[in-house]
């Protein structure tokens, strides 16, 4: 009458024998390999410039800051679309508190006024269960026009400019010398490989502002706190079932509530950032451009963890560097490190026997580098939104293999839960 | 207090809780009022009453997550006033809720130590202090695995850790066993008999009155959110609780004749799907399965073997790998509905009772007849192909309430407003009203109450005789042995074997159900 | 993460970088320059500044002014037309004044409103500032044919009453190229546009052509913001300082800038790298107090002189003759020029004067759009 | 009657909440909030203000619904605004170079700018039903780009004419034009209100009478519902996104058939967000969404006069801001209410019934 079903259970683990952070390593490792490959191979040794390289740090430290809050705020269930806004607010912050007390108050005042944000984003969202999008929306709008009108009122008098501030004293910036200093030699040399790799390195160890070390700071303090501690269990918790928590005693919404204004604090820091990025020097209407929805299209691309995060926001800074400082033809040599990155890829696949995945990867490296081929340059007008296109590819690319938090985004009632 | 609580043990001793006088209103409903129970230390004691009788609420007003509009709390003698569920634990409290609350993403020792990081904090201390409680309990289970990858009486072992890690001494479980087959609600009894030697106290929630009469020590009924009397169950009938709980007999399942003819209208070959998580594993493997007019087929299986995926499947909210959906309608006519969307697939005769009513059955803000559109918005009387017919929704929406008794005041009020057997009633109106030559049912009684619960039978019943072809899916075996004319058991989504429900008993079900009789084969 | 860590750790121990100097920028623009063409015979510049000793007097205007976003305080031309109204405010005896800003974004229909407003008010003459206004001032022109109206960076088709104020800024760029070639040590100079849109793109096509025509083998850098449509880029002193770094990491030694606000962060950039120089645009930078820090690398600026035009606009209104206004603001009409303070450049100072004579003279004629785009 | 109450309520709390934060803002900075007012008023009865408020709000009141079709199945067309330039581009490419009859090349221009629109929502569409992207982000990154597609288009390597300083499409020839309604002094009506108008009729008809109606509103109530019901969730996506570009794409239409026949580098951008904020202000219903876009033209068009009365008109940001946010609270907060209060009523009414037949 019955038939025996096979007694084993196939429960293989899915991870991979590498640790994450092993894995963060080799991504690096291959990235940085493709990338000189490409500047040796195409003759455009701009892809490995310590010059491209520290203005892709530059640019991408906003984010970063960005994604971060977007971290922390969603890995406690509050989706924050509300990010730019919280930016927007942070700039004027930073700038008001700078012009009057020097760089470290705009740092403070940045993330103040972030964090006012994320009390706004908090309140509607937590207390009032207003759909997170929806709330996210109109403090975008609301912190735009509430910096709008403080620029108005309190810069104006100050700078005779509406939409700008006085300027704002930034940080002094710090090398790792001597090691920038031999790195900068090797670079020089022009030898080849070794000499992307030293341009890559020495642009990540000179001229660094204290504030990107402390961004660096809080990637990975908030690592540590979120997976490490008892604060960050129940934080990623209410995440990922609020009603479980609230039954243990979490108190859900306490935490939600924290982690939404340090969400806010952490993009009025990246506000910051941008106000007190070199040659800036001050808060300037519509300066953030956008970087928050940046920062958490990285977040996102990082599948919600603070390594995948900074892989993003290296991405896109990067991306953002060399398209700001080169033309279209270096960006097109990217095509041709894609299509190099590619076949990899389709290597590993047919390794796997992943047959389909291979062919899509070997088919798109050979439409890239058709494409490479076939072009001589690339229109400007496209280039500068470099950072936007690899957004779209990429998220396009990885985004079902990523998992988000389970109950991200959804409104939580205390007490209604079955 | 209607019946005075058994006095055994020492007469100085405290009763472990002591509820006297609680009522709770909510918007609408009185959900507790004027209750009153005892619990001694160190027993099993069960609580009775039907769905919506005011079970759940007392238990949350226990565990802290409610607060009593009135009355009082004793534990241990001492009168309490639990303001949220930190306070009751800290008082002792423990409470396994129906439906786990764990977090899938974390693992089994994140989830045990939440909340009470405290104690053990959250690294190697915490970690020796749960194997040291699943030695003693016999609960083992692999602290570093996420709960996702867990079988459901693996959760439950997750459930009882984390109250016992956080120090409770009573325990509250809410319809334990619901989700367990025979052999694992056996196992489960076992566990709560020698924790109940080593002194702690349950509070065992159940409208399965065989089961109460096999574990607890002492029972108390409640029936519309009141107490009706406390009673010893070695000496209660079965007959005697269920009219304590709803004042009269229990409906029975039991269809009476068969009607079952050789027309196969639902017809399912070589059906395989694989899981979503890009595994490869098969949810779905090689399902073969026809339904006849007039028959009633019961699905039987473990939660999270196949049948909400083969349910699935067949109403095309799933697409399978490979396989064929046959369906003839009533006019003989072969509908091929392999590769058709969900739609198609309704309009072809299809009625279907989803297990999730919220999640799948209703628009729960809009009206009535708004939900009553819905899976028809391509026929008659709702619509007319593009357009929505308003007025013919209405008016079929009266008929269905009038029909099968949905108690509502209008039409216009949004579903929410109704209760879970008045939803459920509207459902199986609605998806009876189509026509149907095949109704998939899942889990149809899960959750209502008594009178609805036995108003859905008659219906089932009703159109089966009238040549409706039935596919019944339900974790309560006894409605599936009640109502089903074959049993089909479902495991590691294959169908391993069937069951004559003239003779299968529910153990006999449930060793097949996990695997020919190996306790727990589901785990390792 | 233990690399970033460490690494962290290593910077906080480690230098700070010196204000002046780039992290470790060693590679200073080393060369002996442009083999550079012969430049034309020394002829003197005749420029004909349509000053005319006539006195006026404006006190009975009433001068109404919309600027474009940004206004008063842009340092760039909304504040050099308030700079022209100031001085008519001195020099003329105007007394009453209404100025007005345009908001970012906004619609036409607030840009018409904005001028019916201070049409129906009374003020005449009314300038505009910015072309953004050409196709609002179309409409409002017609409506109050009586009042005078002005605009800059513009015309207005078939509108007696509007007087264009444009500018040949190519010509100004022209000269300004020269002066980079002659002061490239690497012979190789760059541009950086703020937004890529047609009127910045004279700029670029002057500078192309005065530093080709100077040093036939020099190479040139151009970039931009950011491209037509999107004006933050004239509003992004960050992005424009790492454009301008972009271009010195290329080898590039002296920049010209046309990018408003942007402008800053290309001084920043440029001061940062020892041995390159900067040219500033529209107004004399190295005056200008808000660039004060980078004055020392300002070699020159393409001076733009909207205030120049609105003053002679305003003047020709009160004196009732509007036909002595020149047609366009060129090199000839001192509308656009390049200046000299700082003396940085008082060594060429004669060649520059010899190509500024050939184009005023119409000997070389300098195109508005660049090269190849 | 208790309907009505939930849709009035909301957005009269906002106003009056949003009216005393900004009277505490102009309080704090010295202005007077009464003269604020009152020149924000009075600037309506004056010249051409009235019409200007009718013509903001007819572009607002198209982008608003082309907001709400997404929003009533919660999809997040953010990328309205990429979506309304490119249909507005294309239309202005076509037509300045077509010269068709008066009425055929209007129509063209037109369903020109419609596909445009539609095939720009399309690629987040996509993006969403096959590979998982949320259409959040795609549609930002989206918008960045549309200004480079634009500046690439309305370049004089592309379709660009110059025009003094300024660089656009071709004029549309006069054929393609669509007289506006002349109120003399006070201006001109755009005659493209006439298609805002129609476009909210079947809105409505499309939301409440229609097969496709129902399904979207489903969706959007419960995914999930709408799925076991036989909706099938990727198509109504695509055809929600492509229908919310497709009218997003006549947003900038009133402007460029009735006033200014060409699309240039400084033709206004971001009446997007705008079109966010009155979807959610008119809680996606035609006749709110009306309201929305007349109320938020009122505050755009009318805080020129702000500056007369020394308050920097910048306030009105805040304004709006603060209105969109309490808005949305305050329609949740009443949501909430009215259900629990529809709950006790039916419990009532049925314990009142149980209580009779006892």
């Amino acid at each position: 009458m019955i038939t025996m079903p096979e007694t084993t259970v196939p429960t293989t683990p899915r991870g991979s024998r590498l640790p994450s952070w092993g894995r963060g390593v080799l991504w690096t490792a291959l990235a940085v390999v493709m990338l000189t490959v490409t500047a040796d191979l195409t003759g455009l040794p701009s892809i490995t410039a310590s010059s491209t390289v520290q203005a892709g740090v530059q640019l991408a430290v906003p984010i970063l800051l960005a994604g971060l809050g977007g971290l922390w705020a969603e890995r406690a269930g509050v989706v924050n679309i509300g990010l730019e806004g919280m930016m927007i607010l942070g700039t004027w912050g930073a700038a008001w508190a700078g012009y009057h007390w020097g760089p470290v108050a705009a740092v403070i005042g940045g993330a103040v006024l972030g964090a006012l944000g994320g009390l706004l984003h908090a309140v509607a969202t937590v207390s009032f269960g207003v759909n997170h999008i929806v709330s996210g929306v109109a403090i975008n709008l609301l912190g735009a026009g509430v910096a709008k009108y403080l620029s108005t009122l309190i810069f104006f008098p100050v700078s005779h400019n509406p939409r700008q501030s006085p300027r704002v004293e930034p940080f002094d910036t710090y090398s790792a010398q001597p090691l920038a200093g031999w790195l900068a030699d090797l670079e020089q040399q022009q030898r080849y490989v070794l000499s992307d790799v030293a341009g890559v390195l020495r642009g990540l160890v000179s001229g660094v502002s204290p504030l990107t070390m402390l961004t660096v700071v809080l990637l990975v303090a908030s690592y540590l706190l979120l997976w490490h501690t008892r604060f960050g269990l129940r934080l990623r918790s209410c995440g990922e079932n609020p009603v479980a928590a609230e039954s243990l005693g979490v108190n859900v919404y306490r935490q939600k509530y924290l982690a939404v204004i340090v969400s806010g604090a952490l993009a009025g820091l990246g506000g910051a950032a941008m106000v007190l990025a070199p040659g800036q020097n001050g808060y300037l209407e519509n300066q953030t451009n956008g970087r928050g929805y940046i920062g958490l299209a990285a977040m996102i691309f990082g599948n919600w963890r603070p390594g995948g995060l900074l892989g993003g926001a290296a991405l896109f800074g990067y991306s953002d560097g060399l398209q700001t400082l080169t033309n279209g033809k270096t960006v097109l040599g990217l095509f041709y490190g894609v299509a190099l990155f590619c076949w990899v890829i389709m290597l590993v696949q047919l390794f796997r026997k992943r047959w389909i995945m291979a062919g899509v990867a070997g088919v798109s490296g050979l439409v890239l580098y058709g494409i490479y081929l076939a072009v001589d340059d690339l229109p400007t007008e496209l280039t500068a939104y470099l950072p936007h296109i690899v957004t779209i590819v990429v998220l396009a690319a990885s985004a079902q293999r990523l998992r988000m938090p389970a109950a991200d985004g959804l409104i939580y009632r205390r007490g209604q839960g079955s | 207090m209607s019946s005075p609580p058994v006095t055994a043990g020492g007469a100085t001793e405290h009763p472990a809780v002591v509820l006297t006088g609680i009522t709770k209103r909510f918007p609408g409903v009185v959900a507790n009022s004027d209750i009153a129970l005892t619990v001694r230390r160190g027993e099993v004691h069960a609580l009775c009453g039907e769905n919506g009788a005011g079970k759940s609420t007392l238990m949350k007003i226990l565990y802290g997550m409610q607060q009593p509009d009135e009355g009082t709390i004793e534990v241990d003698g001492e009168q309490v006033r639990f303001k949220s569920p930190a306070e009751a634990i800290k008082a002792g409290i423990g409470m396994v809720h129906q439906h786990f609350m764990l977090a899938d993403n974390l693992t089994v020792l994140e989830n045990v130590v939440l909340g009470a990081e405290s104690l053990h904090g959250i690294g190697r201390r915490a970690r020796a202090r749960v194997a040291e409680l699943a030695g003693r309990t016999g609960l083992r289970v692999d602290p570093d695995v996420l709960i996702e990858q867990l079988g459901v009486a693996d959760r439950q072992r997750v459930e009882i850790l984390k109250v016992l890690y956080r120090g409770a001494k009573i325990i509250i479980l809410d319809e334990p066993t619901a989700v367990l087959v025979p052999q694992e609600v056996d196992e489960l009894f076992d566990t709560l008999r020698g924790m109940r030697e080593q002194g702690f106290t349950f509070l065992f929630i159940s409208h399965k009155l065989d089961e109460v009469r096999a574990i607890a020590d002492s029972v108390t009924v409640i029936r519309r959110g009141t107490t009706v009397g406390t009673a010893d169950p070695k000496s209660v009938t079965s007959r005697q609780l269920a009219e304590m709980m709803v004042g009269s007999e229990l409906p029975s399942p039991e269809t009476r004749d068969s009607t079952v003819t050789d027309r196969a209208v639902l017809t399912v070959a070589g059906l395989r799907l694989s899981a979503e998580d890009g595994s490869g594993r098969p949810v779905l493997d090689e399902i073969d399965l026809a339904v006849h007019a007039g028959e009633v087929v019961g699905i039987a299986g473990v939660e999270g073997n196949g049948q909400t995926e083969l349910v699935e499947a067949i109403m095309g909210m799933r697409h399978a790998d490979s396989g064929k959906v046959l369906l003839v309608d009533r006019d003989g006519k072969i509908n091929d509905l392999t590769g058709q969307g969900t739609l198609k697939r309704r309009e072809a005769g299809i009625g279907y009772v989803p297990e999730d009513r919220h999640r799948h059955g209703l628009l729960l803000t809009q009206s009535l007849w708004f939900n009553r559109i819905l899976g028809f918005q391509t026929r008659k009387p709702t619509s007319t192909g593009r357009w929505l017919d308003v007025e013919g929704a209405r008016a079929d929406t009266r008929r269905i309430v009038e029909r099968f008794d949905v108690r509502t005041p209008g039409i216009e009020v949004p579903a929410a407003a109704l209760s879970g057997g008045n939803q459920q009633k509207l459902i199986v109106g609605r998806e009876l009203s189509g026509e149907p030559v095949l109704l998939i049912a899942s889990h149809p009684t899960r959750g209502v109450d008594v009178g609805a619960q036995a108003l859905i039978w008659e219906q089932i019943k009703q159109a089966r005789a009238e040549g409706l072809a039935v596919l019944l899916v339900s974790a309560d075996l006894d409605e599936l042995i009640g109502l089903s004319d074959t049993i089909k058991v479902m495991l590691r989504g294959r169908l391993v074997a069937d069951a004559d429900p003239a003779t299968v008993t529910p153990e006999d079900l449930g060793s097949a159900m996990t695997g020919a009789g190996v306790a727990g084969g589901e785990s390792e | 993460m233990a690399v970033a860590l460490t690494s962290v750790v290593s910077l906080a121990a480690c230098a700070k970088d010196s204000g002046g100097t780039g992290g470790g920028g060693t590679n200073s623009a080393q060369g002996s320059g442009c083999t550079l063409a012969t430049p034309p015979a020394d002829a003197a510049a005749t420029t004909s500044t349509t000053t005319s000793d006539k006195k006026v007097d404006a006190s009975a205007l009433k001068v109404g002014l919309a600027y474009d976003i940004g206004g008063r305080g842009d340092a760039s031309f909304n504040d050099a037309a308030a700079a022209g109204l100031d001085k008519a405010k001195s020099d003329l005896g105007v007394k009453e004044i209404k100025e007005t800003t345009a908001a970012p974004n906004e619609a036409d229909s607030a840009k018409e409103a904005r001028l019916r407003q201070l049409a129906q008010d009374g003020y005449n003459p009314i300038i505009t500032v910015g072309f953004a206004y050409a196709p609002a001032l179309g409409k409002v022109a017609k409506e109050f044919p009586n009042t005078k109206f002005a605009i800059v960076d513009s015309a207005v088709d078939g509108a007696a009453n509007v007087t264009p104020l444009t500018f040949t800024e190519e010509q100004g760029s022209f000269l300004v190229g020269v002066i980079a070639a002659y002061k490239s040590k690497s012979c190789h100079v760059g541009f950086v546009g703020g937004v890529k849109v047609p009127l910045i793109q004279k700029f670029q096509a002057g500078f192309d052509l005065g530093a080709k025509t100077a040093a036939k083998d020099i190479k040139i850098e151009e970039q931009y913001i950011t491209p037509a449509g999107d004006f933050t880029g004239f509003q992004a002193p960050d992005k424009g300082k790492l454009k301008a770094e972009g271009e010195l990491a290329a080898g590039a030694d002296v920049i010209y800038q046309a990018a408003g606000n942007s402008g800053k962060g290309i001084f920043d950039a440029v001061k940062a790298k020892s041995g390159a120089w900067a040219i500033g645009v529209d107004s004399d930078q190295y005056k200008q107090p808000g660039v004060a820090d980078d004055k020392d690398i300002i070699l020159s600026s393409m001076m733009k002189r909207v205030d120049v035009a609105v003053f002679d606009f305003l003047r020709a209104v009160a004196g009732n003759d509007l036909s002595a206004l020149p047609k366009v603001f060129d090199l000839a009409a001192g509308g656009v020029d390049y200046s000299t303070s700082g003396g940085k450049v008082d060594d060429i100072k004669k060649v520059v004067d010899a190509y500024k004579a050939q184009i005023v003279s119409g000997a070389i004629k300098v195109p508005t759009v660049p090269a190849g785009s | 009657m208790t309907a009505l109450r939930g849709k009035l309520l909301p957005p009269v709390l906002a106003i009056a909440f949003s009216a005393l934060l900004c009277t505490i803002a102009l309080l704090i900075s010295g202005g007077s909030p009464g003269s604020a007012l009152a020149a924000m008023v009075t600037q309506v009865g004056k010249g051409t203000t009235a019409v200007d408020i009718v013509n903001s709000a007819t572009i607002y009141y198209l982008i608003g619904i082309a907001v709400a079709i997404g929003f009533k199945m919660n999809l997040f067309n953010i990328g309205v605004e990429g979506q309304y330039r490119i249909g507005a581009v294309a239309g202005a490419i076509v037509g300045g170079s077509t010269n068709l009859p008066p009425v055929l090349e209007p129509l063209l221009i037109i369903v020109t700018a419609m596909v445009a629109g539609a095939a720009y929502a399309a690629i987040p569409a996509i993006l969403k039903v096959t590979r998982g992207v949320s259409e959040v982000i795609t549609t930002i990154m989206l918008n960045a780009l549309s200004i480079g597609i634009i500046a690439l288009l309305i370049s004089q390597r592309a379709f660009g004419v110059l025009n003094g300083n300024n660089i656009g499409t071709r004029n549309v020839p006069q054929s393609g034009w669509i007289p506006g309604i002349s109120l003399g002094e006070h201006g001109t009506i755009f005659g493209f209100v006439v298609i805002a108008i129609l476009a909210g009729v079947g809105y409505w008809v499309m939301l409440n009478r229609t097969r496709f109606g129902f399904e979207l509103r489903a969706s959007g109530e419960s995914p999930t519902a709408a799925t076991a019901g036989g909706v099938n969730a990727k198509r109504m996506i695509v055809i929600a996104m492509l229908l919310s570009g497709a009218i997003a794409g006549l947003t900038a239409l009133p402007e460029l058939l009735g006033r200014d026949h060409t699309y240039t580098q400084i033709s206004p951008q971001g009446y997007g967000f705008t079109g966010i904020a009155v979807a959610l202000l008119g809680r996606n219903n035609p006749g709110g969404i009306a309201f929305g876009a007349l109320l938020w033209a009122f505050l755009d068009q009318s805080a020129v006069s702000l500056d007369n009365v020394g308050v920097p008109r910048e306030i009105v940001t805040i304004m709006q801001g603060a209105i969109v946010l309490s808005v949305v609270v305050s329609y949740e907060v009443i949501r909430r209410l009215e259900l629990a209060a529809e709950q006790r009523r039916v419990g009532r009414q049925l314990a009142a019934a149980a209580g009779g037949a006892a």
